[in-house]
């Protein structure tokens, strides 16, 4: 099926042989998905958030269920990324896909080291977060400001010789000014958007629902949130983008990739129907051949006004 | 791990007067069912929107040729809509889910259960005798339950002694209470308990400081069921515990009680 | 029933017999919901955004539903604010309730103007829209640059004697900047949030799902996000809050105190269930008894970390 | 305007071999039953979820002592989900909302309706025969109809004539070719159109040098259904019309056809 259609896309260094990836943190190290997805048809895995050291996370509770969203507030956990290339790798790397490592420190000097030290592992672009709002630590968030955004990037891009896309949150101001910056700063492109800051509460105990107090809050209420900020991006400039953000099925993933985004990652999906992603690029395929298309790029950023 | 499509073969409704009602729910679900061991569980869909989100967790209380029961309370949004489900119904279903209980050394062992705990203790109770042991049941409930599920129960279940907060069934009191009398007559080889986490905590602490074995299968809120999200952990004394996939049962001893 | 229970709160120079009003442009001009809902019940009433002159508003689609959301493009269509006063105003006056006008204009000036005009009407409050992601002609919003945002509270107090509050957009990378210098400016306190620039696309057309391309999105998706900002504010000063976004019941609307609104507005909700507000101060009602609580105010606010 | 919960007394499947298949829902609601009139519509809440969200608007089709009918097509989420609706379910309803049909000054009016169109026009069909008008219908459908269904409808209706696209049912072609034939042969007095707006356009045009009045029923998106949210305007000659409250049914020509 689908052997006459092109499927592959291009984001600045990095092709994909399809759009389909599946988002940070949603995925684990790709081996807890492996006995339900055939991870040679992805597009990409990109994997937890990895910091230099192995990190705990937060207290529980971490995750709060909301309508038609799920907020986390992990915290980051994770085994660092030292063990990730010693123990994780090597099994993401028996598969025919991309392996995008998603990363965050507390400094710049830690972006950039985690770049350098990703550089000589077999891995396939790095990912950085700049936006996760369960970092306590670094007070005012790198990705909220221009300045801070472009200095991380650039440290990293001095870096590394890999792909670099850097990782945005929705909760700033002007998108496409974090953008300009990034790109500037010698970044692939950019994935949006993160999850958005957000709470609950107990009302008979009185007590926030998350250990954390506040998290991040992710699944399909995101969508609209999503496509509009990636508009905004699409009609200032030309940048490769990675759109994220509430995809469930092949007609949001195709959303996306109308207004603009060369390629799309599935997040809270997974744990929703573990077989989105594969649906996904087997819906695309599809949709294509029903509209007697041949290749993916002839409907990428073709949206009529 | 498995995900599949089941189907409802049969949904049995236990309404009791007050409070709370109980439903067994069977499901055709091949795969699943041949590979479940107790102490396992499912996730399940509970719809094909996106409100609520989530899969629901659920233990496997039985398993039948092909077939699985839940056994299940209503709390919520995905229970009560789980409540009206009919025969013949389309459930996505992964599993089976988690560790799983470990066999007890020697006879004999002691399942003490809360409510809806009891859920994965009927299937260990039938594995248990299925390998020559007599496990003893301990049932704690708020109210009485229904004589359905009384007689329901009692085909698969002997030696169950059931508390009643209110006293309305078997014995009044707390089912800690009823730990304590029966150890003054006879002692466990081992203690699995599932149920509230008060109970838990209270069974522990009179249990921590004799040389008695004991497994709890714990809860926590779940969104991917499979050790990929990191949102399920609980407090061990060795650092953070995943419920979905280092769980839901723990050696009694790891758990850091007084923090959870 | 609940005689005893003081649901009284007070904003700044505004006392509302019960922290629940309905939102702007979810419930017209009041008249069109009296048909379902006793007026008489509510703390009060906020109409829908008045300009000066009448404003037909956008092209149709002016709506799309999302999952647990609806965007909304309506455009801020409205009678002006001279017809309101004449045909709408007198109709609203004959209820026991609070009416407070939502106003929005195309510069300072207007504003003013606004703020002049209306205070010689028979209304209590006036809440101004400055971030409303449906107005095109603005350019950049009032709501998103804190001196912008100033300057028009400014002009709006300057002009008038009743209580004045700003409703705010959630789309700004530091909301706490924004609250400071509207009540700098003069503001009684701030109404949020206001919808969430959104957008949806229409696969098979390639096109956008509505008339104006974007609009904004409201409904329970919005919770957590608004939750959190409130959250943002209470940590950082004193000041008077009107919870606004998702709220669908009695425990929504308890979130939002607990956090520190000291009063709520329903939106969305409205259209799902009319009855929505009322049946949430009855609500209240019952938890506060349950609670063995008297007063409202013992609530607000008093969220234990 | 009432807002009332209903209850499903029945709830008919007629569903064809080839796509489209349509359902009759009959709800026990006292209230807006009695006060309903032709050409006016409820909404209703598919579930007490938030997804979907909004309520959904259906033209009342018939009503009959402290019950109404309605008569849908699935087409998407909430319309999936109301046919699974069964016998006691209950419903919250909005209605009646909008405006309805005018009456005739003369006989014989027709009514041109497209697929689901037919739905207030078979109300209105009553209505008009009740008050001694010979109505005709043309009814235009895709592909044929279940033969239970048709028998349903001939219960109520006499003078239809049915148009299929594949000609799999009545007459081959579409409702417009019958409109234009019949007219060769008799002249209506007024014509009353409800279906997809390429077919009211196309209906329209034939029509509008004729001295003949022409009402349409027409659909938006609408999240309150009586004027509040302004989000379900359509074009008029006379600037923007809410269909929720100043329509569904307009004077054709009133329309902005080319801009709609
Ligand atoms: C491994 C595991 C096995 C389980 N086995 C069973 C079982 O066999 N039978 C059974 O009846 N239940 C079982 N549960 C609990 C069951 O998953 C929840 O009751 C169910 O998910 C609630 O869904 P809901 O949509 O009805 O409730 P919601 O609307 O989501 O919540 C309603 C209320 O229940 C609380 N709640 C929700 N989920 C949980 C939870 N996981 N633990 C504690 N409180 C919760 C919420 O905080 C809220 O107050 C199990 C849970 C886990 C983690
Ligand atoms: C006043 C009025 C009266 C109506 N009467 C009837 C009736 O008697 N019988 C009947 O079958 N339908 C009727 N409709 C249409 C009916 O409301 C929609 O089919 C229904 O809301 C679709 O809901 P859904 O959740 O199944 O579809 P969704 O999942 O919401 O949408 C599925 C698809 O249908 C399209 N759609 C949704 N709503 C509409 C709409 N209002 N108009 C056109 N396309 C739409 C969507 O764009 C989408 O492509 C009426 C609509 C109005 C406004
Ligand atoms: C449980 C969870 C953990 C996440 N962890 C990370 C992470 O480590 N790094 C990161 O950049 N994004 C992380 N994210 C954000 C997702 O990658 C994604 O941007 C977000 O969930 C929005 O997409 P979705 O709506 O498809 O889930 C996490 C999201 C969830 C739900
Ligand atoms: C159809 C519609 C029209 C609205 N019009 C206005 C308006 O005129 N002025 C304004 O300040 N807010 C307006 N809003 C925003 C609401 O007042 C409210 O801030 C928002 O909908 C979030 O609350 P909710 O989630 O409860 O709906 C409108 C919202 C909707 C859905
Ligand atoms: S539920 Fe995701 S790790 Fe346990
Ligand atoms: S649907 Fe709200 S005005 Fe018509």
């Amino acid at each position: 099926m689908g052997r006459d259609i092109n499927l592959t896309v291009k984001l600045g260094g990095l092709e994909l042989k399809n759009p389909v990836m599946v988002a940070s943190g949603t995925f684990g190290y790709g081996e807890e998905y492996s006995w339900l997805v055939d991870l040679n048809q992805l597009g990409a895995v990109v994997v937890k958030g990895l910091s230099l050291k192995p990190k705990l996370g937060n207290l529980p509770p971490r995750l709060v269920e909301t309508p038609c969203g799920l907020i986390n507030a992990i915290g980051l956990e994770n085994i660092g990324v030292k063990r990730f290339v010693e123990e994780k790798l090597p099994f993401l790397k028996q598969f025919d896909t991309k392996v995008i490592v998603n990363i965050f420190g507390y400094s710049v000097g830690e972006y950039a080291q985690l770049a350098e030290f990703l550089s000589s592992a077999s891995i396939d672009a790095l990912e950085i977060n700049i936006s996760c709002p369960n970092i306590k630590e670094s007070g005012r968030l790198f990705g909220t400001d221009p300045k801070m955004a472009q200095e991380v990037t650039k440290a990293v891009c001095q870096h590394t010789h890999l792909p670099v896309f850097v990782k945005l949150t929705p909760m700033v101001t002007d998108i496409t000014g974090i953008v300009e910056a990034v790109m500037e700063a010698g970044a692939d492109g950019v994935s949006l958007i993160n999850t958005i800051p957000a709470m609950a509460v107990n009302i008979y105990t009185r007590r926030p629902r998350l250990g954390n107090v506040t998290g991040g809050m992710s699944g399909p209420c995101l969508k609209p949130i999503a496509l509009k900020l990636i508009w905004d991006i699409v009609q200032k400039m030309r940048v490769p983008i990675i759109g994220i953000g509430g995809i469930t099925n092949y007609e949001d993933a195709l959303e996306f990739l109308i207004v603009g985004a060369r390629a799309v990652q599935i997040g809270t999906a997974n744990f929703v129907n573990p077989k989105t992603s594969i649906e996904i690029i087997e819906g695309i395929q599809q949709y294509l051949k029903k509209q007697g298309l041949k290749d993916i790029n002839e409907v990428i950023g073709t949206l009529r006004i | 791990m498995i995900l599949e499509v089941a189907t409802v073969v049969e949904h049995r409704h236990f309404v009791a007067s007050k409070a709370e009602s109980f439903h067994i729910l069977k499901l055709r679900s091949p795969e699943i069912a041949v590979q479940a061991m107790p102490g396992q569980f499912v996730m399940l869909r509970v719809n094909e929107l996106f409100d609520p989100l989530l899969r629901r967790p659920f233990s496997i209380f039985h398993t039948e040729k092909d077939c699985l029961y839940l056994f299940y309370k209503v709390v919520g949004k995905g229970t009560s809509l789980m409540s009206q489900w009919s025969q013949g119904r389309e459930v996505s279903l992964l599993g089976p889910l988690g560790n799983g209980f470990g066999l007890p050394s020697k006879d004999v062992p002691w399942l003490v259960a809360g409510g809806a705990g009891i859920a994965p203790l009927f299937f260990l109770h039938h594995y248990l005798k299925h390998h020559g042991y007599r496990p003893k049941i301990l049932w704690g409930l708020r109210y009485r339950i229904s004589q359905e599920l009384i007689d329901f129960l009692s085909k698969y279940l002997d030696n169950i002694v059931i508390y009643t907060e209110d006293g309305s069934l078997g014995y009044q009191g707390l089912v800690t209470e009823g730990v304590e009398k029966l150890y003054q007559i006879t002692k466990p080889s081992k203690i699995y308990a599932c149920g509230p986490i008060p109970m838990l905590k209270s069974v522990y602490d009179w249990l921590k400081n004799k040389d008695i074995p004991m497994e709890v299968s714990l809860e926590a809120q779940m969104a991917c069921g499979i050790g990929a999200c990191l949102g399920c952990i609980i407090k061990g004394k060795e650092g953070y515990k995943k419920v979905c996939c280092e769980g839901p049962v723990f050696d009694a001893r790891e758990i850091k009680w007084d923090e959870i």
